[in-house]
């Protein structure tokens, strides 16, 4: 099978959607680049390539570049998706979200309820997460949390791009709104990916690699932190279970309490805050449904409860790294 | 400079713009069935809400309620000539819109008493009745919600070459919030058939938009983000359809957004029982002297378009559809709670 | 001592406050109320009244008028805050700060640490939150999670008027931003409350009632449906410790393990839907740092995973009530 | 009607509206040190930026640039008559508003480096500077998150009556925020001496203003909200002072807001990095032939105000700071790790 990158994985999966589906646009901020320049449109794809070609396969009518009005391009995905449509927004970071988070959380999440039934908005939100890359406060959140506690959403979060291309194409076609997170620090990360269109189902966690002394849940980038952890964590004959969500709303708790009862022993990564995270979520659930089977205080390993720092010191220490990782696991295992 | 600038004062001291170009006389356009239906749409509005505001009183309607009277001839006029295929977004204020575009009266006093049959089968409420066959797309709580929704309900209209519009009604309050204008640039640039009504009954809750907003005039801000725009009086039928058939000449072209201010004064506080300690007797009693009902039958009638008779015949037929309606909402049963967990996701969850 | 509705509590709390710090002012939506009608303004304070009397006694200067343009009344109380003056903002439904929840998350809380210590932004947001009054999806949620999982947020839930008082003015008085969270339904509870200005410090909860068998925790609008659970357990001779953690940031994380270290059994309500709620993030505090003490799975009584619906009769099915608070409480109790 | 409306075209084929009212001849306005103070404060942008894209190329800065090459004399213009106490929100492309503010060039390099003693001890970097000394609020990655910010600073001056005023920069991109036209309604409604700045430099990011500006006129609609609004050439430094002397006229006597579109076309991509597929040669050549700094040196010279060596020996100055700015600046240590915790909250927690 050819390797692909994230995303050229996520660019596959949109391009194979707007071939299948006419109904299938995708609509935000320079998703072409361009419009009015000098040049004239289609050059860019996003401010980091992800959409790159889009425009001239399908034309300025299905990927549409607009105003920076993220209230106004959320509105104008959910008033479309209304009506028959199969809006992909792009909100580039998001951080943005603060300004439109009205027509996310008021509209496109409860228009079926409120309206009893008889609506449906199938819409997918891109956006992109996470610290790393040294871009300050307010483009480096992972706001994760944020939508998973809005009832008629659904997260999604992959750590890979076989993942990245299942669970779009599957989010494409879902008829809810769906919040689809892309890594940044993930978009090189290369895997196997078939050619051919395939979906994912949500609610589906994957284990990642299997172990019987601890658990490690990890989510979006902080994948790569686990698995190193994992790594070190052998060497001294501690054996993870890595659990990968993969999406957050639906949760898999079936998996993760499969995982925890024949482990006993918990860490959860959340590149996040630690407070109403998911890490705290997952925890609160383990500690109510899997609480026979805990033989260990479960331990997360989150961000601090801080803004992201710029300077390269301060925000590596933010992450969360192996190290902490291991730390937990071991105080996670050891105890007794 | 700001100083010289005429604030939009309307009330108290309301200055109207003189509607443009206003053409051909509305008798030569209308035909008889047409001034019956006009007509029966703002009575089943007026006698709506005049009876929702006394179940409200006798504890039949739970929650807040929003009425729309005084401003019938707006939302009538706005929607005279629109499909069902033709889409509206509404406001927090929606019952005399959803009548205006063909709801039925049972099912909505139902939804607004939160009765199993309602509209939204009593999960939405008086803020939030939606109704797809009828192109209503949802009243919408949060003030400045619509705008934004319609732009894209007309996006798919333009892809679809269907040379329908959609039609975001917004108040004088909405006006000032960010994602209306951001809507307005929107439409302008994706040029979209939106039409963006705004409906000046004076007030945002218990502001008035004399006050609140800053601009002279809100068809002339409109105007300035690259799209036509007029003002109307919003309680003469006739001047608002002749408005909307302006806007609907380059909305079912596809040729772009389209912005009418309709002025409309509240006859109520702003929600049933704001007693409205802030606004005079005088005020409250000017604004009642507008009445679209009274200045529609006023010209059909002069006009021998229509006799008296005919038109009070529409009155007793809606007063039995609301009396009907009432009588059926009291009755009917609340949702089982069996439906608490219902229609939050369409696809598997 | 007198005794005095939350509603006035508030309302003098903040006259006080403005008596004694002439940069304390107020501004808001109708919060003076109508501006350019043909009475003038002065006569509504706020569509429940809360800030009622503040304009005439203030003027239209300090109790300030706004068109509906939340994003900017936030940033307007962000700028002002930032230059010296320390207003109290109102939103009047939390439902509504979808737009302008950036002005909220990514300036005012991120101000101070973005820009390396050098910034304060003393400002008080106030608003509604809760289910109960039949107002529908959009004008009914409980959004306190939203705001606790923010860095630079402090988060205060009165229950009382007495606690609504002090909270308030210690909230005033604060360097920080706080949002201060008023539940719909406790408005015209009424409690002993001095007529003096008084504080009372964050991050400290309060035992509501004391007991050895269960820890109940909650917090707003749910703290009443737990008392009704308690006062119908002590019957069936099941005593519950009540903790109302009064602020979720900071949250009094010792008062909550001491109690469960007492109990040993925990269930925690919560007025807003389950995931990534502030339940879930108090009991994953308690299953990692009061683990040794747990003697059952900790319980969540929670909203369901859904919007809030307006009839009446699914409205009070949603909302967590005293039978399903000793639901949970009689299954921790009899855990073994 | 839309299709008559002249689109804001500008670049491609960019149309200068004429600033209105241009008075009294400048040098009758500017003292030789006042001369000396602008060209040192545009050459220290011009300096610093090409400076910041060299280091940013050697690896020296983290994260993203975005620099004001080409917008120099904007910047320098708005802020050649305020004081300390006046103050300015910014942008994500804030360094020249920093610099034209009066913050210092090693502190600011110390940041954009992220390195301790920087202007936010490296916690804020490019995109969050602030320097409240100078009356700078802070440099903001958000679009559209000054404005509302701008007003409330300018309501705290009206308030305490000081007879300053508050300058919200945003771009041709952030003018079609919600926010910014809220924010603009509200200066208005509440009288404040915010002066609301746009600088036009044809692009938000990579998508042209002609396209995303719906209107025909950004002036024009900041005009039709209520106050005063002009458009001047914003690589003419004495173009945009007396545009915002006349500002300041209404400004300091509190009378309200004011806008201002400065036209200065960008230099370089939207970010260090950005190859710019989307511009042409001719397009960005032209851009370039319009500088700020050339056009000051060749106005102050043939008016005998200033030598070229007057001008060489700031030009001489400025590199020398830079250049030890740098220096200071790679060498320098991080902040320590002890410092992630700090600065979260101002009381306790
Ligand atoms: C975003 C938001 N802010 C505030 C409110 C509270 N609110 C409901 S209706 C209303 C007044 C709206 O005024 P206008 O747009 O003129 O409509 P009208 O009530 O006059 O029909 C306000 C402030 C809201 N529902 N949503
Ligand atoms: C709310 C928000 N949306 C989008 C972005 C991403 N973004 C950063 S700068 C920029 C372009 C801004 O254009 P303009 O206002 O013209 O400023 P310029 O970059 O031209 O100086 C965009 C879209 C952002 N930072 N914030
Ligand atoms: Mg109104
Ligand atoms: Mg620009």
């Amino acid at each position: 099978m050819p390797k692909k990158s994230v995303r050229t994985a996520i660019n596959e999966a949109i391009a194979q959607e707007m071939e299948r589906d006419p109904n299938v646009i995708v609509i935000g901020e320079d998703v072409a680049g361009g419009q009015g320049s000098s040049n004239g449109p289609g050059s860019v794809g996003g401010v980091f390539g992800v959409t790159a070609g889009l425009y001239d396969r399908f034309g300025g009518e299905r990927v549409i570049d607009t105003p920076i009005s993220e209230s106004a391009i959320i509105g104008t995905a959910n008033g479309a998706a209304l009506t028959g449509m199969r809006p992909i927004a792009e909100i580039m970071f998001v951080d943005f979200i603060g300004v439109c988070m009205d027509q996310v959380y008021n509209q496109a999440a409860k228009f079926r309820y409120m309206f009893g039934g008889k609506a449906k908005t199938p819409w997918v939100l891109r956006s992109m997460i996470g610290a790393g890359m040294r871009a300050g406060a307010q483009h480096s959140q992972t706001l994760h949390p944020l939508f998973t506690m809005i009832p008629g959403l659904k997260v999604v979060m992959p750590t890979n791009a076989y993942d990245a291309k299942g669970l779009l194409i599957e989010a494409i076609r879902d008829d809810d709104p769906v919040i689809f997170l892309e890594s940044k620090t993930l978009y090189e990360q290369e895997t196997d990916v078939p050619d051919e269109a395939y979906t994912i189902p949500f609610g589906e966690a994957e284990f990642v690699r299997e172990g019987d002394d601890v658990t490690l849940i990890a989510m979006g980038g902080a994948i790569l932190h686990a698995q190193a952890a994992a790594e070190a964590l052998a060497k001294d004959g501690i054996e993870c279970d890595i659990v990968d969500p993969r999406t957050t709303s639906p949760l898999d708790e079936e998996t993760i309490l499969e995982s925890v009862e024949n482990t006993g022993r918990l860490v959860i990564v959340d590149e996040s805050p630690p407070r109403c995270s998911l890490a705290s979520d997952i925890a609160s659930i383990v500690a109510d449904k899997g609480f026979k089977s805990l033989k260990a205080p479960i331990k997360k390993v989150t961000c601090p409860h801080t803004p992201v720092p710029f300077a390269p010191s301060l925000e590596d220490e933010f992450l969360p790294n192996a190290n902490r990782i291991i730390a937990a696991a071991k105080n996670a295992v050891n105890y007794a | 400079l700001h100083s010289n600038l005429r604030r939009l004062a309307f009330p108290p001291n309301h200055k109207m713009t003189a509607p443009r170009n206003r053409e051909k006389p509305m008798q030569l356009q209308m035909s008889r069935d047409d001034l019956i239906r006009a007509y029966r749409r703002m009575t089943a509005i007026r006698q709506f809400e005049e009876r929702v505001e006394k179940e409200f009183a006798n504890g039949n309607i739970p929650g807040f309620a929003h009425v729309y009277l005084g401003q019938e001839a707006s939302g009538v006029g706005i929607c005279h000539e629109l499909t069902d295929d033709d889409w509206i977004g509404s406001t927090h204020r929606g019952h005399g819109h959803c009548l205006a575009k063909g709801c039925e009266i049972g099912p909505m006093m139902l939804e607004i008493m939160g009765k199993e049959g309602g509209l939204c089968n009593g999960k939405g409420g008086s803020m939030h009745i939606a109704d797809f066959d009828k192109g209503m797309l949802g009243a919408n709580a949060i003030v400045g919600g619509s705008p934004p929704i319609a732009v894209g309900a007309a996006l798919t209209q333009k892809l679809k070459k269907t040379g329908n519009v959609s039609v975001a009604f917004s108040g004088d309050g909405a006006s000032n919030q960010g994602t209306t204008f951001e809507a307005m640039n929107m439409a302008v640039v994706l040029e979209v058939p939106a039409i963006f009504v705004i409906e000046d009954n004076g007030y945002g809750e218990h502001t008035a938009a004399s006050y609140a907003v800053g601009a002279p005039s809100i068809a002339a801000r409109a105007e300035s983000f690259g799209m036509p725009a007029e003002t109307v009086d919003g309680t003469d039928f006739f001047a608002v359809r002749d408005a909307m058939l302006r806007a609907l000449e380059r909305g079912r072209a596809a040729e772009g957004p389209y912005t009418i201010v309709t002025e409309c004064p509240r006859y109520l506080g702003h929600f049933v029982g704001d007693p409205q300690p802030y606004r005079s007797e005088q005020e409250i009693a000017d604004a009642r002297a507008r009445d679209g009902l009274v200045n529609f039958r006023g010209r059909v009638t002069e006009a021998g378009l229509l006799s008296h008779e005919d038109l009070d015949q529409v009155d007793q037929d809606i007063a039995k559809e609301v009396q009907t309606a009432v009588e059926i909402g009291v009755s009917a049963p609340q949702p089982d709670v069996s439906a608490l967990e219902s229609d939050v996701y369409a696809s598997a969850y």
